[in-house]
C-alpha cells in the first residue's frame, strides 16, 4: 500500500505540474488564450475534485452538482454586480452590500454552495442508486427553470459584471495571475481531500460506499457521512463555479444545466474515479480535446465522443488508470 | 468495567412483534441473554431468527415490544447508537468491507465505536490509537499473519474470523451471531467452535445456528423458535427431548 | 369544460410521455441500463420517418422505417458498447452513453443537416374530431393515447406473461445463473435492447409528427422520461404508466391553473410569469416529493 | 492595413442552422465584393450556443489575435456575456442578429452596433400590424425567459385592442395542448406568439392538428426561411413580421438572394439577410476609414452608407437601425413555402430604448 | 457404463490468481460422485469450471464426448449440465412457477415432477422467490436445475445454512434421483449423508485432486488428513 501510494502522489504531482507549465510557457509565448485555456482546466479540475469526493470517495453519483456550480457563479454574479451599481443585495433583516472582493467573494459562495447541498444532500441521501442520480437531477432542474424565468439578474440571458473582482496585491485581469490564483485554489483542494480522505472520517466515507450495512453494525451513521461528504463536496464546487463566473465575468443558467452535471461527471469518470488528481487530469484532457478537435472539423463532438467511448471501453479505470495499469480505485 | 449483577440478564427482550404485511415474523417474543453464557436460538427455516436478530441490532423497527440493554431501554436508538453501546453482531452472509485490507476493517470497527469519526486531518492508517487495538483483535481472532491482505480476497472461513475480529474490535456487551458455522466446512467449524467458546468470557453470546453439532457443544441454553413465536426454552438435554422440537425442527430420527 | 380538456390533455400528454418512456423503462428497469442515448435513439426514429416519408410520401413506410432504423441502431449500439458495460457500474453506463449522444447527434447533423425536417401526419390522421359533450379534440391526441394505452399493455403482457419476459427478468435478477441455466441472455439483451429501441423510434416518430425533427429533440425528452421512469419506480412497466400520467396532470394542470391561481394573491401581471416558473418545475417537485416519501418510486421493487 | 473581424456564431448542436446562415450571408458578401474584401482578414468560432465558450472565445479572439471588430453571435444570451465586456476592451462589436434591450438602452455604447433590428421590433410591428387588421382581442404567448416577457410588452407598446390573455410557456416546450385548449376557450380574435425554434414548430404543427383556427401572427423567427420547410402546410397564411422577406424588390436583395442561392442551393434566411448587411456596412466603413482612428471609423460605421437588402436603412442615436417593417404571409411556390410581402406594417421606425441611451 | 464427465488436470485462475493447480475426475453416467475438500480448496471453482462459468487455462474438459473448452455457458447447459449453485440463487423477483419455467427444456421432468418431489413447491407456487424460506428456495433451486432435464446434477452444498428437518428431506430428493438413474456430481459437508448416496469420492486440496475412488475405500485416516474430520 504505502509504495503505490508512492507511486499515486508521483503522479499526483506531475499532472499538477503539467498544468502549471503549460501555462506558465504559454504565458512566456505570449499565448493568453492557452493561459485561459489551462485556468478553465484548474476551474473544472478543481469542480470535478468536489465531485469526486462524494461521487469517487464516497459513492455517491449525483447529477445534479451544477447546481451547485451555479449556485457558486450566482453568488459571484450577484455580489458584483451589486458592488458596481452601489446597490445593497438584501436589505431585510440586514443589509448586505455587493462586493468585488474574491477574498469575500469566496466564501460566501461556499457557503452557499454548502447551505444548498445540505438542503438537497439530505433530502436526496434517503435514496439511493439510480434513484439518486435523478433526483439529485431534479433538484437542479428546478434550480436551472429558476434561473431562466428569474428576471431580476438576467433569467435565460444571464448576468454580466464586465469586469473580474479583485485580489489583494494581484492584477485579476492578467490572465497569467488569474491562473496561478485558480492553480492555488486547486491545490488547496487536492491537500485538503488527500487529508480528508486519508482521515478517520475518510475511512468511514469508503467504508459506507462499500458496504453500509457494515459501516452501521460498527458504529457508524452513513447518512451522517454522506451527507457532510455531500456538503463538502458543495462547497468546493460552489468555490469552482465562483472562479467560473470570473473567468468569464458572466453567469448564466448554463452554468446550472444538466450538460453542465455531466461535464463534470464526465471530467471525474476520464480521469479516474476516486483518484486524486483524477477531475484533473480528465478536465485537462476534455478541454484540450474540444480545442483541439474543434479546428479539425465542425462536426468535432462526434470525434469526441468516439474518444470518450474508447476510453470507457478499453480504460475502465480511466486514463489515470491506464498509466498505473490498475482497475477502478478503492 | 462496572459488571452488572450477576445472572441479571444483559439483554432482555420483552414482547417482541413484527409483522410483514400478513405475515407474522415474530410473535409475542421475550428472551434473555445472561452474563457469560450462550444462548443458541433455533428454529425451522423462515422462523423469524434473522429477523429477531435485525430488531435486536436496530436494522428494522418491531411493531411492538420493548428491548433492554444492560438495564437501558433501548427502543428509541438507531442501529449504529446500539453498536456503540456494545451489541455487536455477525451477519448471515459475511459482511465486511470489501476493497480494505483486514486492518483497514478492524480500524473501522474501533473507530466507529469509539464513536469519533468526524475527525478530517489526521491519517487514519498511522493513527496508533486504531492500530494498536485492531491489530490485538485480529490476533484474538487468528487472523495475525493475513492483516495486510485485502478482505476480497480472503477465503470464506477467514471472511467469517474477519468478522469476529470486527465484532471484538466493539469491544461488545453482547453478541449476536447469526449463522456463523455456515460454509464453514468441517475444520473451520472445530476452530471457530473453539473460537467461540472463549468469546463468551468477553460477553455473552446470542447464537443463530443450524449446524446441531456446534450447538449442542456450544450452548448453555436453546430456544426453539417457530413461526416467530419461542415454543421451548431450555438446556441441551431439554430441548433435545423436546417432542415437538423432535418433530418440527430436529426431524424424527435427530 | 376547460377543465375537462385539460384533463384530457393531461392524460393524452402523460400517454406521449409513456411512449417516449417505455423504451426506456424496459432497458433501464429490466436491463438495469442507464441508457442516457434513449433521446438519440428517438431522434433516430424521427429523423428516419422523416427521411422514408419524403422520399416516399408514405407516412406509414415512415413509420416502419422509424421502427427499423432505430432497432438496427439499438442491436448495433448493444453489441458494440453496450454489452461490456452490463458488468460495470452506473458511471461508466452515464459516460459510454454520454459519448452515444455527441455521436449520434452530430452524425445526424452530418447526415441531415442543420435544420429541422418536416415529418407530418398523413391526412387519415390529422384534424379535430368532435367528442360526446361537443369538444372538439385532435384526432392524432386520440391515437397517441391509444398507441400509448396499447404500447402499455403489450409491454406488460410481454414482461409478465411470456417466456421472453420472464428470462428478462431472470437475467436482471442474475445475469450469470440464467445463463448456467442454457439461456443465452446475451442475444436476449441484444433483442431486448433493440426492442427498447424501437420504441423510441416509433415514439420519435409519432411525437416528432407533431413536434420538430431536429438535432437535439431527444433531450428534453430524455430527462422527461427518467423523470417519469423514476416516480414509476424502476423496473415496472404499471410504474413507468401510472408515473407517466401523473407527470402529464401534474404538468398540464400546472400550467393550464397556476398562473390563474396565483393571480388572487399577487398582482397580476408578475403572477403570470412567476405562475409559469413555478409550473415549469412542478414535475420535478413531484419527482423529489415522491421519491422522498417512497425512495423506491410508486411501484418499485428495489432500492 | 486593413480590419481584422472576429466572428463568433453557432456552428455545432442543434442551433447550428441559424450559425451557418450568418456564416454563410457574410462570406457572400465579402466574395461579391470581389477585392475591396481583401481589406477584411476574418476568423471564425463556434460557440457551440455556450454562454461561457462564447466569452471565452471572445477573450482569444481579443487577447491573442488581435481583431478589431467581432460579430456572428445569434443568441441573446450569449451576445450579453460577450459584448459588454468586448466594447469595454475597445472593441467593436456588429450584431448581425441578436439585440437585447439592456444594449439598446442604458447599456448602449459608441462601440456597439445593431443590424439586425432592436429585439421588440418584430413584435411591435405584430402589435402594430393587429390594431391596423383591427383585430379586437388578441391571445399573446411567449416562453418564460427575457427575450419572451420584452417580446409580449413589445407587442403590447403598438397594440391598442385588448388582451384576451397573456401566457407565458416553459422554455424548450414541446407540447402545448394546455395553451391551445386555453386559447380555443378564449374569447380572443387572433393569436400572436413568439416561440424560437423547435417549440414554434411544434405549436404551429399541434395549432393546426387542433382545428380551432383562430388566425395566427407571429415575429419571422418561426417562419424563417430555415424552419418553414419543418412547419410545412400547417403554417400556410400565417402572417408574421420582418424587416426583410427575399422577395423584397430592390436590386441589392435581388443580387443577394439570387447569389446566395446559386452559392448554396437554398433560400436564404432572414439571419443570412442579417449577416450579408452587416458584411457590407463593415466594408463600406473600412473604405471610409481606418479602424484604428476609432472616432473615424465609428462615424463611417454611423453613416450606413451601403447598398441594404432592406432597401433603406440607417442608424438611430443608438445606433440601432431605423428601417421599415412589413407583413409577410406565408405562401407556396411551387412547392417550396415561403414568405411574401403583404404590405408595410412599420415605417421608419427605430426602438422604444433609443432615448434612455446617453452616448 | 460411458463416461459422462471427465477432468484432466484442470487449471483456471481469478485474474492473476491461480485457484485450480490440476483437478482430475470422472463421473459415469448413473453414477453419484461427492467432491470433497475444505473450505476454499477449489470446490465450487471446479464446478463453475464444469458450467463454463469461469474459463479453464489449462487442462481438458468433457462431458458427453465433447470438449467443452470452446462452449459458452448456456450451451453447456443445453447439452445437459444443470446446476444447483452455492448460495441458491433464485431468481429473487420472480415467482415460483416463473423460476421453474424460466429454463425449462422437454423431458421426463415437468412441473408436474418437482411438485410430486418437493410438495412443499406445490403450495407455494405464485409466492415470489425471495420471500421464500431458505429450505423453500433450496428445493426451488434443485427443482428449477431439473427442469432443464439434465443429464447430470450439480449440487454445490445444496444443504447450507437448512434446518435438520429440511435438509433430511433434501438428502431423500436426492436418493430418489439417484434410484432413477440421474447423474449427480455433489459437494457437502455431511460425511454421513454422502456415504449414504455417494458412489465415488473425489478429494481436492489446494485446487488439485489428490484422491480419488470408491466412496468405501474413502478411510477415515483420509478423511482425517484431507478434510480435518
Ligand atoms: N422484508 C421482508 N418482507 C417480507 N417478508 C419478510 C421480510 N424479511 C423476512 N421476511 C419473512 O419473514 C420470515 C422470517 O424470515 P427470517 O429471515 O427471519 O428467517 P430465519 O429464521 O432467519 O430463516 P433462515 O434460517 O432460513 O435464515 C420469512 O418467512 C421471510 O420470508
Ligand atoms: N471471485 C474470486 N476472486 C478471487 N479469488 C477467488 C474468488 N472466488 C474464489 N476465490 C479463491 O479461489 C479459491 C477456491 O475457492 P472455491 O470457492 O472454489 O473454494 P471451495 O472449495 O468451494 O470452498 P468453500 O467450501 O468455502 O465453498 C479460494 O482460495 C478462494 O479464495
Ligand atoms: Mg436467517
Ligand atoms: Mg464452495
Amino acid at each position: 500500500m504505502g509504495e503505490l501510494l508512492n507511486r499515486d502522489a508521483i503522479i499526483n504531482l506531475v499532472i499538477f505540474a503539467l498544468l502549471v507549465a503549460v501555462a506558465l510557457g504559454a504565458h512566456l509565448a505570449g499565448d493568453g488564450f492557452t493561459v485561459t485555456l489551462a485556468t478553465k482546466a484548474a476551474i473544472f479540475g478543481l469542480a470535478g475534485v468536489g465531485l469526486n469526493l462524494a461521487l469517487g470517495y464516497g459513492g455517491l453519483i449525483s447529477f445534479g452538482h451544477a447546481a451547485f456550480f451555479g449556485i457558486g457563479g450566482y453568488v459571484t454574479g450577484i455580489l458584483a454586480s451589486h458592488a458596481s451599481s452601489g446597490m445593497p443585495v438584501v436589505t431585510l433583516p440586514f443589509t448586505i452590500m455587493g462586493s468585488n472582493e474574491m477574498l469575500g467573494i469566496w466564501p460566501v459562495a461556499m457557503l452557499a454552495g454548502g447551505v444548498a447541498a445540505l438542503a438537497i444532500g439530505a433530502l436526496s441521501l434517503r435514496t439511493s442508486g439510480v434513484y439518486f442520480i435523478m433526483v439529485t437531477l431534479a433538484f437542479a432542474q428546478m434550480l436551472y427553470y429558476f434561473a431562466i424565468s428569474w428576471s431580476r439578474y438576467g433569467g435565460e440571458d444571464g448576468l454580466s459584471f464586465y469586469v473580474r473582482n479583485t485580489f489583494p496585491g494581484l492584477n485579476t485581469f492578467a490572465p497569467i495571475q488569474y491562473f496561478a490564483i485558480c492553480a492555488v485554489l486547486l491545490a488547496l483542494a487536492l491537500v485538503f481531500t488527500a487529508v480528508v480522505t486519508q482521515s478517520r472520517f475518510g475511512l468511514a466515507l469508503q467504508a459506507a460506499r462499500q458496504n453500509s450495512q457494515r459501516a452501521v453494525a460498527v458504529g457508524i451513521r452513513p447518512y451522517a457521512i454522506r451527507l457532510t461528504a455531500f456538503v463538502l463536496s458543495g462547497m468546493i464546487v460552489g468555490l469552482a463555479g465562483s472562479l467560473y463566473a470570473d473567468l468569464n465575468r458572466f453567469v448564466s443558467p448554463a452554468m446550472l444545466s444538466w450538460h453542465m452535471s455531466g461535464e463534470i461527471m464526465v471530467f471525474v469518470i476520464l480521469g479516474g474515479v476516486g483518484r486524486l488528481c483524477g477531475p484533473v487530469a480528465g478536465a485537462a484532457i476534455y478541454i484540450l480535446l474540444e480545442h483541439v478537435l474543434g479546428g479539425i472539423s465542425d462536426y468535432w463532438q462526434a470525434l469526441l465522443g468516439l474518444l470518450l467511448l474508447g476510453i470507457v471501453l478499453f480504460a475502465p479505470g480511466g486514463l489515470i488508470g491506464i498509466v498505473t495499469r490498475r482497475g477502478r480505485h478503492a | 468495567m462496572p459488571e452488572p449483577k450477576l445472572n441479571e440478564p444483559i439483554l432482555e427482550i420483552r414482547g417482541l412483534r413484527k409483522a410483514f404485511g400478513a405475515l407474522v415474523a415474530t410473535d409475542d417474543v421475550s428472551l434473555d441473554l445472561r452474563p457469560g453464557e450462550i444462548h443458541a436460538l433455533i428454529g425451522p427455516n423462515g422462523a423469524g431468527k434473522s429477523t429477531l436478530i435485525k430488531q435486536i441490532v436496530g436494522e428494522i423497527r418491531p411493531n411492538s415490544g420493548s428491548i433492554r440493554f444492560e438495564g437501558q431501554v433501548i427502543d428509541g436508538l438507531d442501529a449504529a447508537a446500539r453498536a456503540r453501546l456494545g451489541l455487536a453482531r455477525s451477519f448471515q452472509v459475511s459482511s465486511v468491507i470489501p476493497d480494505f485490507t483486514v486492518l483497514q476493517n478492524v480500524m473501522l470497527a474501533v473507530a466507529g465505536a469509539s464513536g469519533a469519526v468526524f475527525r478530517f486531518h489526521r491519517p487514519a492508517l498511522s493513527d496508533r490509537k486504531l492500530t494498536e487495538p485492531a491489530l490485538f483483535h485480529i490476533e484474538q481472532a487468528g487472523l495475525a499473519d493475513r492483516h495486510l491482505v485485502q478482505a476480497a480476497k480472503l477465503s470464506h472461513g477467514e471472511r467469517r474470523k474477519l468478522e469476529i475480529a470486527m465484532a471484538l474490535a466493539l469491544r461488545p456487551r453482547a453478541f449476536l451471531l447469526d449463522e456463523p458455522m455456515a460454509g464453514m466446512g468441517l475444520e473451520g467449524g472445530r476452530q471457530l467452535t473453539s473460537i467461540l467458546s472463549e468469546l463468551r468470557n468477553e460477553a455473552p453470546i446470542l447464537l443463530v445456528e443450524h449446524d446441531m453439532d456446534a450447538v449442542f457443544a456450544l450452548a448453555d441454553r436453546i430456544s426453539v423458535l417457530v413461526y416467530g413465536r419461542i415454543i421451548a426454552t431450555g438446556s441441551v438435554a431439554e430441548i433435545r427431548a423436546n417432542p415437538e422440537v423432535r418433530r418440527s425442527y430436529l426431524g424424527e430420527d435427530a | 369544460m376547460l377543465l375537462a380538456e385539460q384533463a384530457l390533455n393531461g392524460l393524452q400528454y402523460g400517454m406521449m410521455l409513456f411512449l417516449m418512456a417505455a423504451g426506456l423503462t424496459l432497458v433501464f428497469g429490466v436491463m438495469g441500463l442507464i441508457n442516457l442515448a434513449h433521446g438519440s435513439l428517438y431522434m433516430t426514429g424521427a429523423f428516419a420517418c422523416a427521411a422514408v416519408a419524403a422520399a416516399t410520401g408514405s407516412f406509414w413506410l415512415g413509420l416502419v422505417a422509424s421502427l427499423a432504423a432505430a432497432a438496427a441502431a439499438g442491436a448495433l449500439v448493444e453489441v458494440a458498447v453496450i454489452r461490456r458495460l452490463y458488468a460495470r457500474d452506473h458511471l461508466d453506463q452515464v459516460l459510454a452513453t454520454f459519448a452515444l449522444i455527441l455521436i449520434f447527434s452530430e452524425g445526424a447533423r452530418w447526415l441531415f443537416g442543420s435544420f429541422p425536417l418536416y415529418l407530418k401526419l398523413p391526412p387519415s390522421l390529422s384534424g379535430a374530431v368532435v367528442l360526446p359533450g361537443g369538444l372538439h379534440y385532435p384526432l392524432f391526441r386520440l391515437v397517441i393515447i391509444g398507441f400509448g394505452a396499447a404500447v402499455a399493455v403489450g409491454l406488460w403482457w410481454l414482461i409478465t406473461r411470456t417466456r421472453l419476459g420472464i428470462r428478462i427478468r431472470a437475467g436482471e435478477a442474475d445475469r450469470e445463473m440464467i445463463g448456467a441455466l442454457g439461456v443465452d441472455i446475451a442475444r436476449l439483451y441484444t433483442i431486448v435492447f433493440a426492442l427498447g429501441a424501437a420504441l423510441a423510434g416509433f415514439a420519435g416518430a409519432l411525437v416528432g409528427s407533431i413536434q420538430s425533427v431536429q438535432v437535439g429533440m431527444g433531450e428534453p425528452v430524455l430527462i422527461l422520461a427518467f423523470v417519469v421512469v423514476v416516480i414509476g419506480g424502476i423496473g415496472s412497466i404499471k410504474g413507468a404508466f401510472v408515473g407517466a400520467l401523473l407527470v402529464g396532470m401534474t404538468d398540464t394542470l400546472g400550467k393550464a391553473l397556476l398562473p390563474g391561481l396565483l393571480s388572487q394573491v399577487v398582482e397580476a401581471s408578475s403572477a403570470k410569469t412567476v405562475g409559469a416558473s413555478l409550473a415549469s418545475v412542478l414535475i420535478y417537485v413531484l419527482m423529489a416529493v415522491v421519491l422522498i416519501m417512497r425512495p423506491q418510486g410508486l411501484f418499485g421493487a428495489r432500492g | 492595413e486593413g480590419v481584422k473581424v472576429g466572428m463568433i456564431t453557432t456552428l455545432s448542436g442543434g442551433g447550428a442552422g441559424l450559425g451557418v446562415d450568418t456564416r454563410d450571408g457574410f462570406l457572400l458578401a465579402l466574395k461579391n465584393a470581389g477585392d475591396a474584401a481583401k481589406q477584411v482578414e476574418l476568423v471564425i468560432e463556434d460557440d457551440q450556443q455556450k454562454p461561457d465558450v462564447a466569452v471565452q472565445i471572445a477573450d482569444k479572439m481579443i487577447q491573442s489575435e488581435q481583431v478589431d471588430v467581432l460579430t456572428g453571435i445569434v443568441w441573446s444570451n450569449l451576445a450579453m456575456a460577450v459584448v459588454p465586456a468586448a466594447v469595454a476592451q475597445g472593441k467593436f462589436y456588429l450584431s448581425t442578429n441578436a439585440a437585447p434591450s439592456q444594449l439598446a438602452g442604458a447599456g448602449c455604447n459608441p462601440k456597439y452596433f445593431s443590424v439586425s433590428y432592436q429585439n421588440d421590433n418584430l413584435h411591435e410591428a405584430a402589435g402594430a400590424y393587429a390594431t391596423d387588421a383591427g383585430i379586437g382581442k388578441m391571445f399573446i404567448m411567449a416562453p418564460n425567459y427575457p427575450a419572451g416577457q420584452d417580446s409580449l410588452s413589445g407587442f403590447k407598446r403598438y397594440y391598442k385592442g385588448e388582451v384576451a390573455n397573456e401566457v407565458y410557456t416553459q422554455v424548450g416546450q414541446t407540447d402545448y395542448a394546455a395553451e391551445i385548449a386555453q386559447i380555443r376557450n378564449s374569447d380572443a380574435d387572433a393569436v400572436f406568439f413568439f416561440l424560437p425554434g423547435g417549440m414554434g414548430i411544434a405549436f404551429m404543427k399541434q395549432y393546426a392538428e387542433s382545428g380551432v383556427g383562430k388566425p395566427v401572427i407571429g415575429p419571422a423567427f418561426s417562419f424563417s426561411q430555415d424552419i418553414l420547410p419543418a412547419v410545412g402546410d400547417a403554417a400556410l397564411g400565417v402572417r408574421n413580421t420582418a424587416q426583410w422577406s427575399h422577395d423584397l424588390d430592390n436590386p441589392a436583395n435581388k443580387a443577394f438572394v439570387e447569389s446566395f442561392q446559386a452559392e448554396y442551393g437554398r433560400l436564404p434566411s432572414l439571419y443570412a439577410a442579417q449577416a450579408y448587411d452587416t458584411a457590407n456596412l463593415l466594408l463600406s466603413a473600412v473604405a471610409k476609414a481606418d479602424v484604428a482612428d476609432a472616432d473615424a471609423f465609428r462615424a463611417a460605421l454611423t453613416e450606413a452608407d451601403f447598398p441594404s437588402v432592406r432597401g433603406k436603412f440607417s442608424f438611430g442615436p443608438n445606433q440601432h437601425p431605423i428601417q421599415d417593417y412589413y407583413v409577410r404571409e406565408v405562401v407556396k411556390e411551387g412547392d417550396v413555402l415561403t414568405n411574401k410581402i403583404i404590405g408595410p406594417a412599420m415605417t421608419d421606425h427605430g426602438d422604444a430604448y433609443a432615448e434612455q441611451c446617453k452616448m | 457404463m460411458t463416461r459422462l464427465l471427465e477432468l484432466r488436470d484442470l487449471t483456471a485462475s481469478y485474474g492473476p490468481v491461480q485457484a485450480l493447480f490440476g483437478i482430475s475426475l470422472d463421473l459415469d453416467e448413473g453414477q453419484v460422485v461427492a467432491l470433497m475438500g475444505r473450505n476454499g480448496m477449489g470446490k465450487t471453482t471446479t464446478i463453475r469450471c464444469i458450467s463454463r462459468l469461469l474459463p479453464h487455462s489449462g487442462g481438458e474438459l468433457r462431458f458427453a464426448d465433447r470438449d467443452l473448452a470452446s462452449l459458452s455457458a448456456p450451451r453447456v447447459a443445453r447439452l445437459g449440465v444443470g446446476l444447483v449453485p452455492e448460495g441458491r440463487r433464485c431468481f429473487g423477483p420472480l415467482t415460483v412457477a416463473e423460476n421453474l419455467t424460466v429454463a425449462a427444456r422437454p423431458g421426463p421432468w415437468d412441473m408436474a415432477r418437482v411438485c410430486a418431489l418437493f410438495p412443499r413447491l406445490q403450495e407455494r407456487m405464485g409466492q415470489i422467490a425471495r420471500t421464500l424460506s431458505g429450505g423453500e428456495q433450496q428445493m426451488l433451486a434443485i427443482g428449477r436445475a431439473l427442469m432443464t432435464n439434465p443429464r447430470l446434477l450439480i449440487l454445490d452444498e445444496a444443504t447450507e445454512g437448512l434446518a435438520p428437518v429440511v435438509r433430511q428431506e433434501i438428502w431423500a430428493g436426492v436418493r430418489q434421483l439417484k434410484a432413477e438413474g440421474l447423474s449427480i456430481l455433489l459437494v457437502d459437508k455431511s460425511l454421513s449423508e454422502i456415504a449414504s448416496v455417494a458412489d465415488r469420492a473425489v478429494v481436492v486440496e489446494r485446487g488439485a485432486t489428490v484422491w480419488q475412488g470408491g466412496i468405501t475405500d474413502l478411510t477415515p485416516d483420509l478423511t482425517d488428513r484431507y478434510l480435518g474430520v
